[in-house]
């Protein structure tokens, strides 16, 4: 079987649930010629009418999405850059997250909301941003950040196949950047589970996105070094799998957090909240954050992007100075 | 009004489809009615400590009625706002639901005491779960309409906002949508002078509401909000017009809000008293009663009576949902995801 | 002297501060009448053209500030309810907080938005909402949340002369509710300094706003079962004083963190972080948050409401526990 | 066009005001090909991996620079958006400046290496940093002219924009509160027909971004932006008036763009070739040489010789900017607050 990039999963799952339900469609900009990482190729002209161009207006493409899947269809929306989700955050968080709650379920919204985000591509302060942590604080949206082409494609079904509105991250980096033979792959396909990748003794290493990849490069230099960590992909964002994380930081009571979004107000503050408040008796030291610094993210020059961002050589020597405490 | 702006045909033949018959009429009153008593009551369970929080359309009881009834109850769509008791009765909400809602209670079909009175919501009746966040609900509605553009569903999406919130880049974008789709949804704007206390002036910098649709290429009209019969007439095509796929339409309504903003506003500090004096006499559904009664329409008696049915109705409802049950501290948890697949 | 509420602190504040500087104008709606909570009352006829009431469009309020104060005005913009801001979350998240940073200093801007926020008045989930965690995580934004009307004072008048966007979070139960003797009475005119307001050797607790006061009520109860807390006003969310934070937790070993927004990604994880990090080795107890449940804010029947709330009771219960860990 | 937009007054004596000097005509064209000459370059620097990212006004030249020179430079404030090299070439920048900022160089005065290149800003030059989300500048515009205003300072803010642009809601809300308070702002939209790849039509209802204007009461303008006379003669009044006092002006300039959006983009994907074709002929630097040799206003040896003397100082300014620093790791540090008090 050949290997699928990051961008060919998420391109052929957007194939396979058009062909498979007629309710779905896809909105947002510049999608009709296939969109400006070319996730939607060729879809429109196989699907007439069900790829829309939207106009360049954020808040209404998340607030028709609201609609369209209150109405009944399965409305995939894409944000062209996570970085230009912001104009939409008030439909998200006064409006989408909350329709459930607030009709105890009587309407809901089966609605995803797709986009690239992330660093690493010099595409400065706007075409670069973490925004999982504002999203990871709302109770009634689900995030899903996947790391691996086998659960981008099993996670985009089960985010779809959701009645809750989910925003499923795709890290722009790791589009081409990352494949992976899918087949006999392991494939998360519920919302709400993270995976421990590799166990090993020494530390816990939490990632998700590019920094997950990053995360195992630097496991594997460590292991020849005698490190063994464990790490865990988190896969989902919002709500978090608790119980596997505790379960992993209590595996070796040393736990090393790292994500590319800045360090203050990040998610890795909840995950360490978590940790300090429930696993607090197994640890053995100090819970390590390693994340972009608090500046506005991000520098564009590559000399100051490549310095904003954690990566394996960062990682290792936070964990080897975690492994020695 | 510029000249993109159009008035609904209002040929003979025309109105002649949109006649109303008796029974319209009559349920027209009642409704009217009712949503104004209602309201009364709700305002005085507020001064008595009862109801935390009042926000009434008094005054506007006939641009909701007559664009209600303009609807197709069950089928059509409603995103309306938060001063549409008026739509929410034509829509089929009962007097004891508003009451469950006045007062926040567990049964409160709106939102069974999660939210604040008078946001409204129902799966069956179609209208859609409503926030505070004014002029959201239009985008939602351009979002029904495109679903049912796609689905060959003859529905329309009805969504009303108050003159205020046509300021926000949401109304912007909705029309803009609607306009680009030739989406089946009605505007309907219920211009009563404020936004709490920003008078129109403040808000905008054209006379008209309506003045706005030209930017999208639009029909649109304006309409006395204080006459419940032209405003059924002129919704009443345009809802026609967009199921048949015309796109959408901008009504304005030109309201009058009696009350302050809400229970918590007092309006004294802000408006002139002859203001609300010179439109007393314009109370709309005073006259409502005066034109059916001078056109010989109904007997007065036949409009006592229904005077009086509401207002049996409304005190044995607001008796009978005081007695509901409250929520209890566990009720607010659940359903903040709902549960299952999306079937 | 009399006493003088937080509303009282606020409003005769921004009389001082139009009073001091020609450039100082008021921007957000209803102000002209005096505002819904009256904060304005009688300061748009004070000054003529310096208190306008803007249209009901929260963006632009934003982003005129931000254009105004670029310009060389002291804008400070009301957004009526904090629940209403989030419209304006591009124009604070993109623009305000990078606007120093992307210039070098060459371009800044000396703006303040004031906002009401907080629940425990019945309204609902638009009118109680505590949107501080959002904001604590955009470097480049400052964010005061002070909890006693002195500090409204002199952290108001520090917000106007920081040549920074400042996030100005009024909480909005404690308006009316909250009096204070001001005259002699500590007032911290520094941002981003958290102050310990009571010492006590047992735990320490850490809130904000409201809970601020609901936490030293809770701790005089204790004081009588012989329990002592030590409280810290945080005062600035963003950014945070690690120092006076580790100071405190170290001190006591065991730490309560108090909030009434929602727990996950809460500001509660972040203090967590920072203290499950830089102060692991002087911790004798899992670090415990008591916020919000994860529901989305914030009920509106006040048994419901109430029941999501923190407040004394539960503070107290929650530090008894982790007296006797 | 609707009734309500007008074009700006065209007597004759009108234009006498307007008229463009020699020197300004000479400076016209100079800074027309000095943008390209500049973006040629940096396109190349683009192929050769020296630049990562470039994103161009090729085709915009006419409008840019016509619109720019109305501009009083120094004085009145600019947020421009990213393909207007042109308005900030005529408002100072120099070509030694745009090459940094086109290698993100620590010494590129718009942010130091910092942002994308073509994010402009300068505090000295009175451009206002911005930032890749579209649209957000108006308003700020809005706000420089309302401190403005309050301050009795005759300045006049311009804010540029794409036409794709204005279907978010802050073009909407920015018009809306410029009109209301009447402030002196240039609207100024470069309608190049595409947003990437969208045509017009998926953007907006309307035919013209001008139609828009009646939504505020202001005034409008539709002007060829191919034609750099014509835009100057449509802008500078314009921005007399608003410097006068009458309140904003939204002028849209028809425009075309070369080439693919981005240094990203290939636009043969979604652009026919004879659309590509048609337009080669008009390009606005060649229709601008074209008309003033027509018109005998400079024997072409000059404009030769502006041409080899703007290619020179193109090849210059690029050599001389690769060799100059990088920014180091730690430049990225600093600045998040500005610090001291505000003064
Ligand atoms: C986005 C937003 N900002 C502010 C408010 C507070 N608020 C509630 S109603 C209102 C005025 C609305 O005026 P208008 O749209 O004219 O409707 P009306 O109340 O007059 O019917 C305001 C400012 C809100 N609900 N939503
Ligand atoms: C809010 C926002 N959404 C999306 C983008 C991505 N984007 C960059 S330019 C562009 C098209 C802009 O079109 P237009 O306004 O017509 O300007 P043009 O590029 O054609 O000059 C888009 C969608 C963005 N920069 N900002
Ligand atoms: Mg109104
Ligand atoms: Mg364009």
């Amino acid at each position: 079987m050949a290997e699928v990039s990051v961008l060919e999963a998420v391109h052929e799952t957007l194939d396979e649930v058009l062909a498979a339900d007629e309710r779905v469609f896809l909105l947002g900009e510049d999608l009709e010629a296939g969109g400006v990482f070319r996730a939607t190729d060729g879809l429109s002209a196989k699907y007439p009418g069900r790829v829309l161009d939207a106009p360049l207006a954020e808040s209404s493409i998340i607030g028709i999405t609201i609609g369209a899947a209150h109405y009944g269809q399965r409305p995939i929306a894409e944000i062209q850059f996570a970085d230009f989700i912001h104009a939409g955050f008030d439909q998200l968080c006064s409006e989408a997250s909350r329709w459930s709650w607030r009709t105890r379920g009587e309407q809901y919204l089966p609605m995803v909301v797709r986009t690239p985000w992330g660093g690493g591509v010099h595409g400065g302060q706007h075409h670069s941003q973490s925004i999982e942590a504002y999203y990871a604080h709302m109770p009634g949206i689900k995030v899903v950040a996947p790391s691996f082409p086998a659960d981008y494609r099993s996670l985009l079904k089960a985010a779809l196949a959701d009645p809750n509105p989910v925003l499923f991250l795709e890290h722009k980096r790791t589009y081409r950047l990352i494949r992976q033979e899918v087949e006999g792959a392991p494939a998360e396909d519920r919302i709400g589970k993270s995976r421990i990748t590799r166990r090993g003794d020494d530390l816990t290493v939490f990632a998700y996105g590019l920094m997950l990849h990053e995360s195992l490069a630097a496991a594997e230099e460590l292991a020849g070094e005698g490190i063994e960590c464990t790490v865990v992909d988190l896969l989902t964002l919002n709500p978090l799998d608790q119980d596997t994380i505790l379960e992993a930081a209590r595996a070796t009571g040393k736990v090393l957090i790292v994500h590319e979004d800045t360090l203050t107000g990040g998610l890795g503050g909840e995950l360490a909240g978590i940790i300090a408040e429930h696993a607090f008796e197994d640890l053995d030291a100090p819970i390590r954050r390693l994340a972009g610094p608090d500046i506005p993210p991000m520098p564009f020059h590559e000399v100051m992007e490549s310095a904003f961002m954690p990566d394996r050589t960062k990682i290792a020597a936070a964990a080897r100075d975690l492994a020695a405490y | 009004m510029t000249a993109s702006q159009t008035r609904v045909p209002r040929s003979s033949e025309m109105l002649d489809d949109y006649l109303l018959s008796e029974e319209q009429l009559e349920a027209m009153y009642r409704y009217m009615l009712l949503s104004r008593r209602l309201e009364e009551r709700m305002m005085t369970l507020n001064r008595q400590g009862r109801a935390d929080f009042v926000i009434a359309g008094a005054g506007q009881e006939a641009a909701q009625v007559g664009a209600g009834m303009a609807l197709k109850a069950g089928t059509d769509y409603a995103a309306p706002y938060y001063r549409d008791l008026g739509v929410m009765l034509v829509l089929g909400m009962t007097a004891r639901e508003a009451m469950l809602n006045a007062l926040g209670k567990l049964d409160d079909p709106n939102s069974f005491g999660r939210q604040m009175p008078s946001h409204w919501g129902s799966a069956k009746r179609r209208v859609l779960t409503q926030s505070s966040v004014v002029a959201t609900q239009l985008v939602h509605a351009v979002g029904v309409a495109l679903g049912a553009k796609m689905r060959n569903d003859p529905i329309v999406a009805f969504a009303s906002c108050g003159e205020g919130s046509t300021s926000r880049g949401d109304f912007h974008e909705a029309l803009n949508f609607a306009a680009i789709h030739k989406l089946p949804v009605i505007f309907f704007v219920e211009n009563n002078g404020y936004a709490i206390s920003e008078r129109t002036e403040k808000e905008m910098p054209v006379p008209h509401v309506a003045d706005r649709a030209s930017a999208y290429g639009i029909q649109s009209a304006v309409v006395d909000g204080l006459d419940a019969i032209a405003v059924y007439q002129t919704v009443r095509p345009a809802v026609d017009q967009a199921r048949r796929g015309a796109g959408p339409f901008l009504i304005e309504a030109k309201c009058f809000r009696m009350w302050a903003h809400s229970s918590d506003d007092d309006h004294r500090r802000y408006r002139p008293r002859e203001e609300l004096e010179n439109w007393a006499s314009r109370d709309p559904i005073a006259l409502f009663r005066q034109r059916v009664e001078e056109d010989c329409l109904f007997p007065p008696e036949d409009l006592d009576a229904i005077e009086s049915g509401v207002e049996v109705e409304v005190r044995a409802a607001a008796k009978w949902a005081l007695d509901q049950p409250d929520p209890s501290p566990d009720d607010m948890f659940g359903f903040v995801y709902k549960e299952g697949d999306d079937g």
